[in-house]
């Protein structure tokens, strides 16, 4: 099946703010009409970072929030392209290619549980002002990072009503001191319609694990949107390829950027997602 | 002339090019996609993912890894056979104005003569591409680097078809001339020039690979002056057209491979940077 | 373990060097200009610009180059030839702590032994490097590319040198394995890899070559995945030490030529960038 | 022979100014201890150009002026390379190698002419400092360019005192309508002691054929700042071969960057220098 790109274009926008939020955390704007019109909850753009042939190929980034004509960002400066994007200006072009990818099943009514871990932060303001707009109130965000100053901040998740927001940091250094995954159990109990993940994949296979374990109903709609080192972006290069288990239970290989990113968690292979070197080998 | 101001390419057996710029192999997929990003019928050819006797899962991930100016892949031929494409894909063609060139690949001179016997009856299909230089399959480089099976191969191949046949060649040989003129000898109507070149990439924080066989094929800019050196050799040593291949990002260095003597190019990896790479390389040659 | 916390590199008949990092031929000259720039004395090795048996004036300019992420050259061996080297350079590194290893090239195996033979009785000379790669004249490459050919000039080149004797390899080949295992199988005690890759530029205000001979050798760290895949397979096919080389920039690009099994390694283009370089991979190594 | 680079170091400096002086000409301002106390008129220094590995090599320059601890360079956006450096701000760090290469000869009395072609204005404020410290105050500047706009102000050539400057424009825009070349006859009436040339390889070469067809006798110091691509700058890659005639009358090459790039005028093969691709060929 080919993949629905009809709303995918590129676009040179104009970035308006980089906001420094701490802990290595960036918060970029620019100004994208096409992208901030089309953008759906889960879907994800491929930034062009600097004008060289290195960095070469573009960066995938979940759409982090639409307003008016513009559109954020939420990143962290990683590697060769993200640093690029940092050390952009108010005023410099942005050149996009997006929306992409097969987004969030945004459900009609709540609970719903969103887990983040670190950057995984990045779809849900998104998402959960969809969610909004269909009527659902009862959401809440786990939240988890590495310390406090690298969680995103609860009031951005969603404006102007923040949803409720439970944090887990490794060290402890705000909300509960351990894992985000520690905090599903309580959140399993409101027996959440959809539960929505992001975040490294190796986080994701431990929601997963835990929810299994947990013993309770796994939610109807129950989603992750997953990482893989992009080619393109847009389903020709097949170099984003996940592992799931196809329908006669065989393992078989989908395409993160058109297939997912966002995928029910329920057919994504943990076990050879696990086994695999992991994104982080770009 | 066409309206695009173009003198059409003519590859021979039939095949005319509107213009000399195409999608290469691999960098396209099957045209589905690009169709819905650009005005894929502006362009020359589409070269398609490499087609197999029988569909293929591909290669374990990570499959992709950047280097500087350039990026490794091994798909490991991912593509869901050569019947899937006759019967699947080719209605979906039908109208289309791009040329498709079905680029096929194999492990035997029988599994290519089998793709070519099964897309000679597609109408859709105007010519084939010989992939006889994958470096991601166990068995993908062994025609390529040899004149004498590359030359069997075509051979084979040339009894099936009335199609026109390209041979896509491999740049990791000792002499690449040695090969483009084994397969004119045994009746290629064109050859293309280069497939990727071996390359390996170490994730560090590891110590391991990072492509699950060790090595991929190394495209993008990085290698342009060696596909431009080695288009210019295989210029120099057949008659049959050249098609150049290997680093094009604009117009400037497509140019390059039609001033060293080749009558059309490829624009692979800079689609994936910039999906209207090979359109604005078409209006910038025409500028 | 050395001062500098290094386990000393033994590459036989004698030649250890003190840690693994050098200076590639035809980047470090005879030594003289960057024993001015940086504490050269610290390094494993210097690798001196090719040598042949007479003076050479080297390929008309322009000389160099660049591409995305390289560099071409063409500078044709210019040379002041074995007899100068020997009798005017050796005593000039009379005293230095870095071990210094001439790189000899010619067209034929006699100019091969001669040069051999020149520098045997040169007590400052700690090896010879065999240059049977070098793309940028006329006869470089035969040897190079032809494992036979390589064989036979290292069994003769053997004969006439007690010293260390490490055969340079060219990336241009279809199975640099196997003239790695030539040349080991000949009697070579190491190899190093690569030089650079054949690669041309088209001038586009003319459409003509900028290189003189048209074509050059392609460096820096737009070859170093492809360098690295080419020493892999050298380390998996000989059980001599491999000296790795191509397109390192730093101690990450430099580290993954020991991890696919290099003993040492050799900085070349990264020294015109920043002639500290070798000396930041050196303490990135051991840090 | 082997090239003194004694002097010669890495040094990052800060970049002070970057003034764009019109027609394209900038004038780059940092803060080089080391190369400011060191560099001699008609030596050069290597710019990195950005910290990425394309473009990959430095770009020579001629140090314009040193004041202080301070170094000034001129230049003009050409290429990849020059457009990094034209995108410097105040503040940012400039990583250099220098000085290299060997300079002009200093003569101890006038009359003097320097002869500049385009960007051939960047070594002479340096040079007419030095000659003026000499005692030399007879200095005459002949200073052409395409136009007006691409001028090197005629008050930039030597603080507090601007020397003599006469000019000349392709268009005539300014100045004498046509080549600098034709403003040395009436410059060569008065016997000077040295001429000074720097351009473009054609233009130095018309210099040189303007001085021998005039039938004046030629300056006793005859020099020319030449050009090349160049690998590394200090001697080791030689890939900066330029023409001379050896003493024997035959030919050699030279190395731009260690043996000039100021070159007695005499021995350099003019001929053998046009009849190669030139300097533009990077
Ligand atoms: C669909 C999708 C959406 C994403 N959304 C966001 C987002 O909103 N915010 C955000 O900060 N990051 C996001 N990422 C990850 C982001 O794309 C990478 O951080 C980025 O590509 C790194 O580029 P770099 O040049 O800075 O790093 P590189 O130099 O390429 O690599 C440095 C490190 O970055 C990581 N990395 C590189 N490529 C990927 C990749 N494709 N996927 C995951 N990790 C990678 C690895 O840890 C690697 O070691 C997303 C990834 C995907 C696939
Ligand atoms: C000793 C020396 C001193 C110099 N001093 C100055 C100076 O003070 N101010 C100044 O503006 N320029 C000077 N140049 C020229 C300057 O080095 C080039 O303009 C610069 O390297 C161009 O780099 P780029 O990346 O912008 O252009 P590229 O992309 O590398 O090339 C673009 C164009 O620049 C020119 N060019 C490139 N390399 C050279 C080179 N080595 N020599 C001459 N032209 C070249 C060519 O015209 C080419 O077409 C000097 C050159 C030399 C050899
Ligand atoms: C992801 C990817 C997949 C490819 N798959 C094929 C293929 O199936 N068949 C083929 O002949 N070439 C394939 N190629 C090679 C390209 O067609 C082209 O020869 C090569 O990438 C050099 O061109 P470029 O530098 O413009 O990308 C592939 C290249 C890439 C990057
Ligand atoms: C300007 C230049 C001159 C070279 N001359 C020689 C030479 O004389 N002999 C030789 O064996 N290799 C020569 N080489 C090859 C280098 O030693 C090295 O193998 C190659 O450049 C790859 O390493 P790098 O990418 O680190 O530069 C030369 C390379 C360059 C760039
Ligand atoms: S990134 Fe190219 S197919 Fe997914
Ligand atoms: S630039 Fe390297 S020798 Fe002159």
């Amino acid at each position: 099946m080919t993949a629905d790109l009809s709303r995918a274009a590129l676009e040179t926008g104009e970035v308006l703010v980089v906001e420094r939020l701490g802990g290595g955390l960036l918060e970029l704007v620019a100004r994208l009409p096409h992208l901030a019109a089309t953008a759906m909850p889960g879907t994800f753009v491929q930034l062009r970072c600097g004008e060289r042939t290195t960095p070469l190929l573009r960066r995938p980034f979940s759409v982090a929030w639409t307003q008016d004509d513009t559109c954020g960002f939420v990143f962290e400066a990683v590697g060769a392209g993200t640093r690029l994007l940092s050390e952009l200006q108010p005023g410099d072009r942005l050149d996009t290619l997006g929306p992409l990818g097969h987004g969030f099943t945004v459900v009609n009514g709540g609970p719903v549980v969103c887990v983040s871990g670190g950057l995984g932060c990045a779809p849900f303001p998104l998402l959960i002002n969809a969610l909004r707009r269909r009527g659902v109130e009862d959401i809440l965000v786990l939240n988890g990072a590495r310390t406090a100053t690298r969680l995103y901040p609860a009031e951005r998740f969603a404006r102007p009503a923040v949803p409720v927001v439970a944090e887990a940091t490794d060290d402890g250094t705000r909300g509960h001191h351990g894992r985000v995954t520690d905090l599903l159990g309580p959140a399993l109990a409101s027996h959440p319609t959809a539960l929505y993940a992001c975040g490294p994949n190796p986080m994701l296979g431990a929601v997963m694990r835990t929810l299994l374990e947990s013993g309770a109903d796994l939610p109807p709609t129950l989603e992750a949107s997953l990482e893989a080192p992009m080619g393109c972006g847009f389903g020709t290069c097949l170099g984003c390829a996940l592992p799931v288990r196809a329908e006669d239970g065989s393992s078989a290989w989908r395409l993160c950027c058109t297939d997912g990113p966002v995928m029910p968690m329920r057919d994504v292979d943990w076990e050879g997602l696990s086994a695999l070197p992991g994104a982080d080998v770009a | 002339m066409t309206d695009d101001g173009f003198t059409p390419v003519d590859l021979g057996r039939g095949l005319t090019l509107p213009n000399p710029v195409g999608l290469a192999s691999g960098t396209a997929g099957y045209g589905f996609e690009l169709d819905q990003l650009i005005d894929i019928n502006r362009l020359g050819a589409l070269y398609t993912k490499g087609t197999t006797v029988r569909a293929r899962d591909g290669n374990p991930p990570p499959r992709v890894a950047e280097t500087d100016g350039g990026m490794l892949n091994s798909i490991g031929l991912q593509n869901p056979g050569v019947d899937a494409v006759a019967a699947g894909y080719a209605p979906r063609w039908r109208g289309w104005a791009i040329p498709i060139i079905v680029n096929v690949a194999g492990g035997s001179i029988d599994d290519y003569v089998h793709c070519a016997t099964v897309l000679e009856p597609v109408a859709e299909v105007a010519g084939i591409e010989l992939n006889i230089s994958c470096p991601n399959i166990a068995e993908g480089l062994d025609f390529g680097r040899d004149p004498l099976a590359a030359g069997r191969l075509v051979a084979a191949v040339r009894r099936v078809t009335e199609r026109c046949v390209i041979v896509k060649l491999s740049p990791n040989v000792t002499d690449i001339a040695a090969v483009a003129r084994a397969v004119e000898d045994a009746g290629a109507d064109a050859v293309s020039a280069v497939n990727t070149y071996i390359g390996r990439k170490i994730h560090r924080a590891s110590g391991r690979s990072v492509l699950p066989l060790g090595t991929g094929g190394l495209s993008g800019p990085a290698i342009q002056p060696l596909a431009l050196a080695a288009v210019a050799a295989v210029c120099d040593a057949v008659h049959i057209p050249v098609i150049g291949v290997g680093g094009i990002v604009g117009a400037a260095s497509a140019r390059d491979f039609l001033i060293v003597g080749a009558c059309a190019v490829q624009v692979g990896t800079a689609t994936f940077v910039n999906p209207e790479t090979a359109l604005q390389v078409l209006d910038g040659l025409r500028g």
